[in-house]
């Protein structure tokens, strides 16, 4: 990695400490195991990715440009599963969170280092397990895994993908665990709870998602592994079970994992916008339990995925006005962010630039989830591209837009090197609008009523369609951009110095990259949070 | 290119208008606030750009009022979409009384459909425009979703259970049916049309397909063929004349009524409820009747308490 | 890093020992509220088929030897009894003591599992009644039984797969004790496993009623 | 908290009540009451547990912390169960659209004066006794 640099190596870092293979692959630095998440990550991204790719251009012909339906069905599962299990909800946690936990409370280290690697072993497991059953053969349930299709129907690597799936929720649960502890236990003296960076409010919702949420996924996969093997009946309507428990507890889970996704890039977002605007966060307390509140709510309202399922319609309307609850915090977290901006003094260098195109993206994609949590207009765009565009916007406009801010953002302190500001800004400029042009035609041709998960569609639709894959490959080129520049800075980049932003926080106050033990000695914190312009005040 | 470029469906059913409504709202919402914070954004980030690197700016800690206010204004929104949504929904979830009701099952990957005269179709539902139509719907093996965009109907097709869907179409022609739940590999192909016509078009269309007798008659002549009569005329089963949507006493002492999902399951799963008076000594009938037999033979038992009905009057 | 470390009860992350017990403990509570809900999933459907089928499930409970449930019973409480036995003669540092407790309730939770293993499933597997495999009941109400039976065999089994971990953990214990690992300021192992042992005695406490019980033996 | 040593005695007498516990329930179930048979068991078994936890895992001397994480995840199983069998105990429940036309009825508009009794009152009834609670007013 970062070795051969200018001066960098003056000194001992935790890159610098020691070196090999082992001495990556046994570490217990939570800084070395957030790396080889990213690593692994990336990689993960890029065969979700390369499936991506694979579904647009298919999709540009309504009868299948290049695939047959069943192949179709398995690139789309794949995509799906990749992405959600073993891209998204580790994106933000487990890297950055990883980095960031322990410095922000001011730790030499996560309360179980020990765990945390383990963490990684068990995600690697899981993630190579899923790989090779979803390439090798493949799955074709959808990521859903909806019983009986997937217990009796398919014949296909249902058992190896869910087997995998369920390591690797192992890993989600230890890295929450250990989060939770890290925040109860290793605060810094001084670092009471509302002077925390709104980062770790948002990473300790998450964690409270994952403790909780995880499990029941967990056991869920069980159940249906052993119906798949044993054809035991418990979703099976044949012997008086039923398939609709299934979803009940599969979104049990899946849905609160949308916010696994996105809360933390709430908290970066929350990071950047003080730093950039020079500004204190508009209403600290609010944003915080905003975070809070939305991993407690988003418990509350998987029902609205089952509107149509043969759920009863009284359950149906409780769910639905729960989901409406979700509305509420989320809002107050973009007016908030929109109110640090008043009077800042706002400079646009490439995090900031994601932090503003995660807010627009972000408002879109929740402003379209009232019309599914809405009974009337969900009968008519459920299961349509309208979906499919609201996820999207939420989790790639979210979460992956908030988790490229946190990374052009941190990668001074994680590398100790700076990247060309021009291209990330370029980068940053043609993901928003790449993205749009991918996703916004979705939202038009699924209220026309094209159903997803479609390998062959009606001609009617193919004009949006094509809109839709043109847009995917400027954002394909979006994603490709940062990929080359951070890996050249990791070698050539200019030496960034311990705080190249001028933020403010307990890992800047450390050098770039900070020593392994992270701190010279443990910081006595004596301010708030984000005390910009305090000095003068 | 553009000729044609629409933003929604046709709107062919009652509740299309009502949907499009409450669409519209929401996206008038949705725009509103999307345009309030981009503009803000922008004009914030030109107005109070950083001109200088020494720029120290006024820190402001935040206010109570505004945050009251954007608590209180988005959940007055909700819960204003959340009863217009909902009592829409309701409407849509429960069928006049005085609909047709059609059957309709799904399998991989096509739909079955049946009149209540014994017409049968496959991936094409013929139905009458302006009466309101009752889909009575079950799955032969996973989960389907019946889906019209231009009636803004859908419900999914749970095996093991029946869901119903209603609309009343108000405009003739053809409207796409598609299957919105993944069903497995053809699940794409799942697709049909329903076709919207004149009452007496459809009459006309009626008697031309009636093959094999009525729903009901069917359903008789399988009552025959099955022997169901050797018990259930002889009482050594429960009779089951005039039970149809009547409430039954079962043996564990609770009452039921004796509805679609009732006789199905007591059909397939004999001993799952035993009528009061009556030992558990019929066999099951799983795996020798298909979904469709069901139908015709619930549509038989439904018919021999009309029958009865009329009797008594 | 840790490593250098190791020989001192103090990990290198920690300021004190305090802290480090605390997140110790913290911890297991924190998986605990995992296993809750690992659990609970179970317990969700169970829920919904019992209130479904209650002829059927009660029947099903009929079948099952109460006798040997009760005695089962009273073994994961020995245990559990042994087991704060154990992290109490940690706590005062009596390493003979902690070895004995250690070792009764290793056996204990041998003898829960050899029980159920032996008396119970071989016994149900016999008679016909293990979904999947040879599920050849065929009275009334056969299909909720048969959905019954699945609960009972699932939650049983994971309940003893947690018994089987719990025994491999004590075993490492046990190991550690006698080497003279623990001490008065050393004894977290001790009582997070106490904490997990009990957990899984609570889980058993609570299938106890649900499986054997419902419906009544009159 | 490790610190606090309990005596001998006390756990002793936990594993007595424990004991005694198990014998009451398992004793119980001999004794006809219908559907509280259940319901007692399930108390008896919730006794017990909190003994176990509150002496044997000694939260009755940990911080509040470990409490507040015990009784989410209960509260989260809690939610768990209840949304659930909201649904599945609904099922056959379809409300009665406001201002549903005569012309398509199902059964005649019912005045508003009428709506607990023809309305609310029999739903909570299926409810009931869908949950197993038989209602009062259906025996016989």
């Amino acid at each position: 990695m970062a070795t051969a640099g200018e001066n960098l190596d003056t000194r001992v870092h935790y890159l610098n400490a020691n070196y090999g293979i082992k001495s990556w692959l046994l570490t217990t630095d939570h800084k070395r195991i957030a790396i080889l998440y990213m690593a692994s990550i990336t990689f993960f991204f890029l065969v979700g990715g390369i499936a991506a790719v694979l579904i647009r251009i298919h999709l540009i012909e309504p009868n299948g440009a290049i695939f047959e339906p069943a192949t179709y069905n398995k690139l789309f599962s794949m995509h799906g599963i990749i992405m959600v299990f073993f891209f998204l909800i580790p994106s933000i946690p487990a890297v950055l969170g990883n980095f960031l936990v322990p410095m922000m409370v001011g730790a030499r280290d996560l309360a179980f280092p020990k765990l945390n690697l383990l963490s990684w072993y068990i995600f690697m497991t899981g993630g190579l397990l899923t790989l090779y059953s979803v390439v090798w053969g493949g799955v074709d349930t959808g990521w859903t895994f909806y019983t009986p299709l997937s217990t009796t129907y398919v014949n296909t690597n249902v058992l190896s993908a869910a087997f995998g799936v369920f390591i690797a929720g192992f890993s989600s649960i230890l890295t929450g665990l250990n989060f939770v502890v890290t925040i109860h236990k290793m605060r810094a003296p001084g670092m009471t709870w509302f002077r925390m960076p709104l980062f770790l409010w948002s990473i300790y919702a998450t964690s409270i998602i994952f403790i909780l949420g995880t499990p029941v996924l967990a056991i869920t996969l069980v159940l249906v592994a052993l119906e798949r093997i044993f054809h035991v009946g418990i979703f099976d309507p044949a012997v008086g079970g039923d398939p609709i428990l299934f979803q009940h507890l599969f979104w049990f889970y899946s849905h609160p994992a949308v916010y696994i996704m996105v809360l933390p890039a709430m908290g970066v977002v929350s990071e950047l916008i003080p730093c950039f605007a020079r500004k204190r966060i508009f209403g600290y307390s609010f944003v915080a339990f905003s975070s809070v509140a939305i991993a407690v709510v988003s418990f509350l309202v998987w029902g609205h995925h089952m509107f149509l399922s043969g759920q009863s319609v009284y359950a149906g309307i409780i769910f639905s006005a729960l989901s409406f609850a979700v509305a509420i915090p989320s809002a107050i977290k973009v007016f908030n962010w929109t109110a640090t901006l008043y009077k800042g003094s706002i400079s646009f260098q490439a995090p900031m630039l994601y932090a503003l195109g995660f807010i627009g993206l972000f408002t879109m994609g929740g402003l379209t989830g009232l019309f599914l949590a809405t009974l009337a207009v969900d009968t008519h765009v459920h299961d349509t591209y309208f979906v499919v565009a609201h996820f999207h916007y939420i989790m790639v406009g979210g979460a992956v837009m908030g988790y490229l801010g946190g990374i052009h953002f941190w990668w001074p302190k994680i590398t100790g090197r700076l990247y060309p500001d021009g291209w990330a800004r370029l980068a940053a400029a043609i993901i928003f609008i790449g993205f749009n042009l991918t996703f916004f035609p979705q939202y038009m041709v699924g209220y026309l009523g094209m159903p997803r998960r479609y390998a062959i569609y009606p001609p009617k639709f193919q004009v949006l369609n094509v809109m839709s894959s043109a847009g995917a490959s400027i954002l394909a080129v979006g994603y490709a951009i940062p990929l080359v520049y951070l890996i050249w800075s990791m070698r050539y980049g200019p030496v960034a110095g311990p705080n190249p932003w001028g933020a403010k926080g307990l890992e800047w106050e450390t050098p770039s990259p900070p020593p392994t033990e992270n701190f010279e000695e443990i910081p006595v914190v004596t301010e708030e949070a984000y005390a910009y312009g305090a000095k003068e005040v | 290119m553009w000729q044609g470029f629409q933003i929604r469906p046709d709107q062919a059913s009652t509740i299309a208008q009502g949907v499009d409504y409450l669409y519209y709202f929401l996206t008038a919402i949705d725009l509103f606030f999307t345009a309030v914070i981009f503009l803000t954004i922008v004009y914030f980030a030109l107005r109070y750009r950083r001109r200088s690197e020494q720029d120290q700016p006024k820190q402001i800690e935040g206010s109570l009022p505004l945050e009251i206010a954007w608590i209180l204004i988005p959940l007055g929104i909700c819960v204003v979409v959340f009863l217009w949504g909902t009592s829409l929904f309701i409407r849509n979830s429960r069928p006049p009384a005085a609909s047709t009701e059609i059957f309709v099952v799904g399998k991989q990957w096509m739909w079955k459909l049946q009149h209540p005269e014994g017409v049968e179709e496959i991936n094409e539902l013929h139905v009458p425009v302006n009466q309101p139509i009752k889909l009575t719907m079950t799955s032969e093996d996973v989960i389907h979703d019946f889906s019209v965009p231009a009636f803004r109907v859908k419900k999914d097709v749970v095996p093991g259970m029946y869901t119903t869907l209603w609309f009343q179409a108000t405009k003739t022609g053809r409207f796409d049916l598609y299957c919105d739940q993944y069903c497995g590999t053809n699940h794409s192909l799942m697709r049909g049309e329903v076709i919207v016509m004149e009452p007496t078009e459809y009459e006309q269309w009626l008697s031309g397909g009636i093959r094999g007798g009525t729903m009901a008659q069917s359903g008789a002549k399988l009552y025959d063929q099955m022997a169901c009569i050797t018990c259930h005329g002889t009482g050594k089963g429960p009779s089951l004349t005039g039970i149809y949507g009547k409430p039954v006493k079962l043996s564990d002492g609770k009452t039921v009524v004796a509805d679609d999902a009732y006789l199905r399951e007591s059909v397939l799963y004999p001993s799952a409820k035993i009528v009061e008076g009556y030992r558990p000594i019929m066999p099951t009938f799983k795996g020798q009747v298909t979904e469709e037999q069901l139908l015709q033979l619930i549509a038989y038992i439904k018919s021999l308490s009309s029958q009865e009905g009329k009797a008594s009057k | 890093m840790a490593d250098s470390h190791a020989a001192s009860p103090l990990a290198h992350q920690f300021e004190d020992l305090e802290q480090q017990q605390e997140a110790a403990s913290l911890g297991m509570w924190v998986f605990l509220a995992t296993e809750v809900m690992f659990f609970g999933g179970l317990f969700a459907g169970y829920t919904i088929y019992r209130n479904l089928y209650p002829p059927g499930f009660e029947a099903g409970s009929h079948m099952l030897n109460v006798t040997i449930g009760a005695i089962n019973t009273a073994v994961l409480i020995c245990s559990s009894l042994t087991m704060a036995l154990a992290v109490r003669a940690a706590q005062m540092g009596k390493r003979n003591a902690l070895v004995t407790f250690l070792i009764l309730t290793t056996a204990l939770g041998l003898a829960f599992v050899l029980i159920k293993l032996t008396l119970e499933w071989r016994h149900d597997y016999l008679e016909g009644l293990a979904p999947g495999l040879n599920f050849t009941f065929a009275g009334p109400d056969a299909k909720s039984l048969e959905l019954f039976f699945c609960f009972y065999f699932i939650m049983t089994g994971v309940h003893a797969l947690h018994m089987m971990v719990g025994v491999g953990v004590l075993s490492v214990l046990l190991v550690q004790a006698w080497k003279g690992h623990f001490g008065p300021n050393h004894f977290n192992a001790v009582e997070t496993a106490g904490l997990y042992w009990h957990f899984v005695d609570i889980v058993w406490i609570f299938l106890f009623p649900l499986l054997y019980l419902i419906g009544g033996r009159y | 908290m490790q610190d606090h040593l309990v005596p001998k005695s006390l756990y002793f007498l936990i594993f007595g009540s424990l004991m005694a516990l198990t014998a009451l329930t398992t004793g119980m179930a001999y004794v006809d009451m219908g559907q509280w048979n259940t319901i007692v068991a399930l108390i008896i078994a919730g006794c017990k547990a909190t003994l176990v936890a509150l002496f044997f895992m000694h939260l009755r001397w940990s911080p509040r912390l470990m409490r507040v994480v015990l009784l989410s995840a209960l509260l989260w199983l809690a939610i768990l169960i209840s949304l659930t069998t909201t649904d599945f105990f609904s099922r056959d429940w379809t409300p009665i659209p406001e201002g549903w036309e005569e012309s398509s009825l199902v059964r005649p508009p019912i005045p508003p004066g009428n709506l607990i009794s023809q309305v609310l009152k029999p739903s909570l009834h299926r409810y009931l006794s869908a949950l197993g609670v038989p209602p009062r007013a259906s025996s016989s």
